[in-house]
């Protein structure tokens, strides 16, 4: 149905002693063409058995004039109110309709009954500009492309025969071209023209309302606000460019998206209801390859903007490649996938646009750069001391790739070499990182790492890539500095740093994970909770660093300050995921049960 | 028709809870039946189409006499969701669905007499709250945040502190945080702690920053309010409906902080600012949460996360929406005499005209036609008569029977103006 | 002779947050409530035998029930960078001597 | 540095009836139990608060977790005039942070 109604409510006053026949006020409707002709019908909700007051009101069918059938008196009225609202509703049709007006164009009526009699005419100012304008909803909307017609009554009918001495008529004034009359006959405001949304989208008028006696000639002014309605009338295009070209290498996650274009246009997409109808864009992958269906999907969102489409809002429809599924990484092939936008409202044959994407898919060799790596550590380290990362060409930039580290003897050192030699090279283990693909080096073995026999240790490390079984491998050699006192070869019982609460205390502490042997002092400065709280580290490169990673997770007595999950007592706050990311004072762990306070040494603590 | 005169065990104005109501329907055969066909015609897609039918046309003619159709519930109430879900699932039925303002389930609050006797609390004696005139804080040596004392006067008091504390801890857990817990903390919140202390929280007045930010942050915001999309306005309003308990406070937010050009402060039910603030309020914890919008003190708004943005035809209806929150001329006033007092309202003489049919004087009280959504279909008339001496047809209650004088709130109709476009 | 202090029970104090001294910075108030008083009617055949224990290394407060918190209770505040936090058993809500 | 104490647990010592010191006379030997030890680890925010109030009328010995039996344990013997006696509660089963 073309037809609609060019405002949402309308309202109306009714007063005691307005006699039958009042006309109340009139609704409009505007149609699609010359020869359609509105029909407007009062609708019940229960149109069997309409209500008592159904009567009351005559809604002529084709001026859309609504009037009393009866005279509102006094009896109506509880005496305790003074007012009340009954809203009608009034559906329309382009043909006569007998029943079932269920789904057609709707417009609310709020009818307000005031239990007293009609207020003279007035002569100030404000009665007299009330006169011209009453009270009525200023809004009104015209769909852009339609046919003129009259779009709103601008008198108060209720008034008419109570001011018949008052000659009152209007004009229509605006700043910039605008297609609106007045009917003098009718004082209806006429759209005169079609209108189009994309030139401009609200319309001020400002209505000019002359009161004349024949004592006096007095003139008022209102803005009305008219906003233009859209329709799917422009097709999509591409500003820039309709190809792009995809490079995929190291990121091969199922989900991952590449490459963005835009298609432009002028038309509204409204985000609400989802499956709207208006300017609705679908869009096709123009190949019947299988791999390909099976492997990439076009992904679109749109955005309204103005300031682009000569501050006219307009919508911006972004495309991208994404991934359905994981890409091996030996996958090497080049293709071209072109994709069919279609703008599905837009009537003309021009509504489809085709994106093309140039894809290259290069395979990602698993594999580390042909040098031994040298790692040094001291003898005096403590278990789970971290040595050194060591990483496949391009780990760090892998994403949706897996890789698994394994340390393993090297063959020259499988033979003649003797059993105590052998048991050397429980020293060192290999953990897989948490963060990235690499792998972190650590000591797994005090006692090994402490013995003199074991001098440099010769390994090899073995990547395997977990989808298609890639192997690499490389030397690593790990150099043993410095000679190792007597006293730090017995004692293989190790504390936890953490539980260190001054430097004193701290530097003494053989802490697990102690890459010097003894943990690490670090002294916060700052007043209130903040990150750089005071604390016994075993590494202050790694810990705190706020992440618990591979080595730091295998104990939690490794470093508390990034692991813990247990509360934390006193100011701090909490880590993303475990562990304190600001502490006020020092911060110190029994295992897992981590205080932060200030140790106030100097404040003596009175009793 | 069978009528229902046993309506023993109303509420003090004569409402029967939904709960109650829908009970009573279903011992009478002939409305339990008509009720489970109003079901029927209400699930599923063609629900409009349904509606038209003879059957359920039938079923609405009689529930319409019974008492499901005419029955209310409390804020706060046993069984309080159950009521809801009763009332909805018979008005639903009575609207098409696409009211721009439905009528609220929850008893219509009694006008307050004096618009000025709209005190602050003072909470604890001896603690000093805002003072309801010229806000001067009671410490002149401390800067004045109101905001900070009522924070103060929460902690004094073990149930105030206990429930915010709870929903505090609730909505500033877990990363994301979890936004349904934190949205139920913070209603238990609001219906356990007395109002005295949970509006100092929301509507202290500020004059500063420090105490506008406090006041913003009062709903933990980051978790009950923000969201990394804005969603549209008129779809944050479909999904609220969909939810019994969020579209019965957003119905009871728009009938009792409906701008009335009627009243002097713009409030309906004679500037009831008390019923205002509280249905506001009641809408904090369901989808429709709204906040402030910034940290501003002097021009501050309230507004729910949602934007009008990609609005196509519809910018008008969903701006129209959004300004019941943001550009209210009744909520400001509500929360600026809650904070400092009536005298620094706005009175709408002096910013919406007044309509030519109002003569100065005219002591002004609303009652609509309600509570039907849509009136048009008022009971027949002879059920009536049949109620005593009621009278013949007692326009001004809007529907027929009922014998108390009763105000009721503007109906949720579309009836009353909004406050008018820029000039 | 020293006045006998009072048996253990609940006391409270109203400070701001900052004045706790936990390093959380906030103007709000809040109720803080401890437990302090003697225990003498608490002790047990074991008190007394610890009390006249001459064995070095049991610390005095051993020796003796403490008053101390039987119940605590947790409190969520914004503080002055207008971030919200929670003191988890940050205050006593019951006292007892064990 | 002060050698840290080690944290809060049972001990037992041999001791006869006679040197309990409770005035009871046997011979017989028993074992007596303890509590004794730090309580570092056990300690909340809301010690943490008392450690540094400088309020007076709080002992050192309530702003921190004591270390104290859970659970108590009775004994009965044949004192030196052969009569029975019943010793309740004289001896910890279990200690505890509190």
């Amino acid at each position: 149905v073309g037809l609609y109604f060019p405002q949402n409510q309308y309202k109306e006053t009714v007063y005691v002693g307005q006699y039958a026949g009042t006309p109340v006020l009139q609704v409009h409707a505007m149609v699609e063409s010359d020869s359609q002709q509105p029909h407007f019908y009062l609708w019940w909700n229960t149109p069997l058995k309409p209500p008592t007051y159904a009567p009351w009101f005559h809604l002529d069918e084709t001026t859309g004039i609504l009037s009393m059938n009866k005279t509102l008196d006094w009896s109506d009225f509880d005496s305790r109110y003074k007012l009340w609202i009954l809203p009608l509703t009034v559906k329309a049709a382009t043909r006569p309709v007998k029943s079932f007006l269920h789904g057609l164009p709707t417009v609310r009526v709020s009818l307000t009954f005031i239990n007293d009699t009609v207020p003279p005419c007035g002569q100030t100012r404000p009665e007299l500009e009330n006169l011209c304008f009453p009270d009525k909803d200023l809004n009104s909307h015209i769909k852009e492309n339609r046919f003129p017609g009259a779009i709103r009554q601008l008198r108060q009918l209720t008034r008419l025969n109570v001011c018949p001495n008052y000659t009152i008529s209007y004009s229509v004034e605006s700043d910039v071209p605008a297609p609106f009359a007045i009917n003098d006959n009718t004082t209806e405001l006429i759209v005169t023209a079609p209108l189009d949304r994309e030139e401009r989208e609200t319309y001020s008028p400002v209505l000019v309302c002359t009161v004349q006696t024949d004592t006096m000639i007095d003139k008022f002014f209102v803005t009305l606000h008219i906003n233009i309605y859209d329709e799917d009338d422009n097709a999509p295009y591409v500003n820039e460019t309709d190809t792009e070209d995809v490079v995929l290498e190291f990121d091969r996650m199922e989900g991952s998206s590449f490459g963005n274009l835009f298609v432009y246009d002028r038309d509204t997409t409204p985000r609400y209801p989802k499956n709207q109808s208006q300017n609705r864009f679908v869009g096709y992958m123009m190949t019947n390859d299988s791999w390909i269906n099976e492997m990439f999907t076009i992904e679109h969102s749109f955005k309204e903007e103005k300031a682009i489409f000569g501050n006219v809002r307009g919508t911006v429809h972004e495309f991208w490649l994404a991934l359905k599924k994981h890409l091996s990484v030996t996958e090497n092939r080049t293709l071209q996938l072109d994709y069919l936008v279609n703008d599905t409202t837009y009537p003309g044959p021009e509504g489809t646009v085709m994106l093309h994407y140039n894809i290259t898919i290069l395979p990602v060799p698993i594999h580390f750069t042909n040098v031994t790596y040298l790692f040094t550590t001291t003898r005096r380290a403590n278990v789970f001391a971290q040595v050194g990362r060591i990483c496949v060409d391009n780990c760090l930039k892998f994403r949706g790739i897996n890789v698994i580290y394994r340390l393993a003897v090297t063959d020259k050192t499988d033979k003649n070499v003797s059993g105590d030699i052998q048991s050397c090279f429980t020293a060192i283990s290999i953990a897989q990182s948490l963060k990235d693909m690499a792998g972190v080096l650590y000591v797994n073995d005090t006692e090994a790492l402490r013995r003199s026999e074991c001098q440099d240790l010769q390994y090899v490390v073995i990547a395997q890539e977990q989808q298609n079984q890639l192997q690499a491998s490389t030397q690593i050699l790990i150099v043993l500095d410095s000679n190792i006192d007597k006293q730090d070869t017995e004692n293989h019982w190790f504390l936890s740093c953490a539980e260190g609460r001054q430097r004193g205390d701290c530097e003494n502490i053989r802490g697990l994970g102690a890459t010097t042997g003894r943990c690490q002092w670090r002294q916060g400065s700052e007043k209130g909770i903040s990150e750089s709280y005071s604390t016994c580290s075993p590494d202050l490169r790694t810990c705190p660093d706020g992440f618990c990673d591979a080595v730091e997770s295998k104990d939690a007595s490794i470093c508390p300050q990034d692991c813990t999950i247990e509360p934390i007592i006193g100011g701090h706050e909490k880590g993303i995921m475990s562990g304190i990311r600001a502490g006020y004072g020092t911060c110190y762990c029994y295992s897992e049960k981590c205080f932060c306070e200030k140790d106030d040494i100097e404040e003596a603590m009175c009793d | 028709g069978s009528s229902y005169s046993g309506l023993a065990g109303t509420g003090a104005h004569g409402w029967v809870d939904c709960v109650r109501a829908s009970d009573m329907c279903n011992q009478n055969p002939q409305c339990s039946s008509r009720y489970r066909v109003m079901r029927q015609c209400l699930v599923g897609r063609e629900r409009d189409t349904m509606l038209a039918n003879r059957e359920c046309q039938a079923a609405l003619e009689v529930l319409l006499v019974s008492p499901l159709y005419d029955c209310r519930c409390k804020r706060g109430m046993k069984k309080e969701l159950q009521c809801l879900q009763s009332y909805w699932s018979i008005h639903m039925g009575l609207t098409e669905g696409r009211e721009f303002y439905e009528t609220s389930p929850y008893e219509p609050v009694m006008p307050v007499r004096h618009p000025d006797a709209f005190r602050l609390a003072s909470i604890i004696s001896g603690m000093h709250t805002v003072t309801p005139k010229a806000n001067t804080c009671s410490d002149p040596s401390k800067t004045c945040n109101p905001c900070l004392d009522a924070a103060k006067a929460c902690n004094l008091n073990n149930t105030c502190k206990k429930q915010r504390s709870t929903y505090i801890a609730t909505c500033s857990k877990g990363e994301p945080c979890n936004r349904k817990r934190c949205h139920k903390a913070l209603r238990q919140f609001l219906d356990r702690v007395p109002t005295d202390y949970s509006h100092q929280l929301l509507f202290c007045p500020c004059q500063d920053l420090g105490c506008a930010e406090r006041r913003r942050q009062t709903i933990v915001p980051f978790c009950s309010f923000e969201d990394k999309v804005k969603p549209y306005c008129l779809e944050l309003r479909k999904n609220c409906r969909q939810d019994p308990l969020c579209r019965s406070r957003l119905a009871d937010f728009h009938m009792n902080c409906m701008v009335s050009q009627h009243t002097v402060s713009s409030c309906p039910n004679e500037d009831n600012y008390q019923a205002c603030l509280a249905s506001y309020a009641g809408l904090i914890g369901t989808d429709m949460t709204p906040n402030y919008v910034d940290a501003s003190f002097t021009n501050w708004t309230v507004s729910p996360w949602c934007t009008c943005k990609g609005s196509g035809n519809q910018e008008e209806e969903c701006q129209s929406f959004l300004k019941d929150f943001t550009e209210n001329m009744c909520l400001r006033n509500a929360i600026q005499a809650f904070g400092y007092g009536t005298d620094s309202l706005s009175h709408k003489a002096e910013s919406v005209p007044s309509t030519p049919s109002m003569k100065p004087g005219l002591e002004t009280s609303i009652s609509t036609s309600e509570p039907l959504d849509n009136p048009n279909d008022v009971q027949p008339e002879d059920e009536a008569n049949g109620k005593g001496n009621v009278p013949k047809w007692n326009l001004s209650k809007g529907y027929i029977g009922g014998d108390e004088p009763l105000l009721e709130p503007s109906s949720g109709f579309d009836g009353l103006t909004r406050p008018k476009g820029p000039p | 002779a020293k006045k006998a202090s009072k048996p253990c029970s609940l006391r409270e104090v109203e400070v701001t947050v900052s004045e706790l001294g936990l390093g959380y910075y906030s103007d709000e108030t809040l109720l803080f409530r401890y437990c302090s008083g003697n225990c003498n009617a608490s002790r047990r055949n074991y008190d007394l035998i610890l009390e006249k224990w001459m064995r070095k290394g049991i610390s005095k407060r051993e020796r003796s029930p403490c008053c101390r918190p039987k119940e605590y209770d947790d409190i969520s505040f914004l503080d002055n960078s207008n971030r919200y936090q929670t003191l988890h058993e940050f205050s006593a809500l019951a006292c007892g001597c064990v």
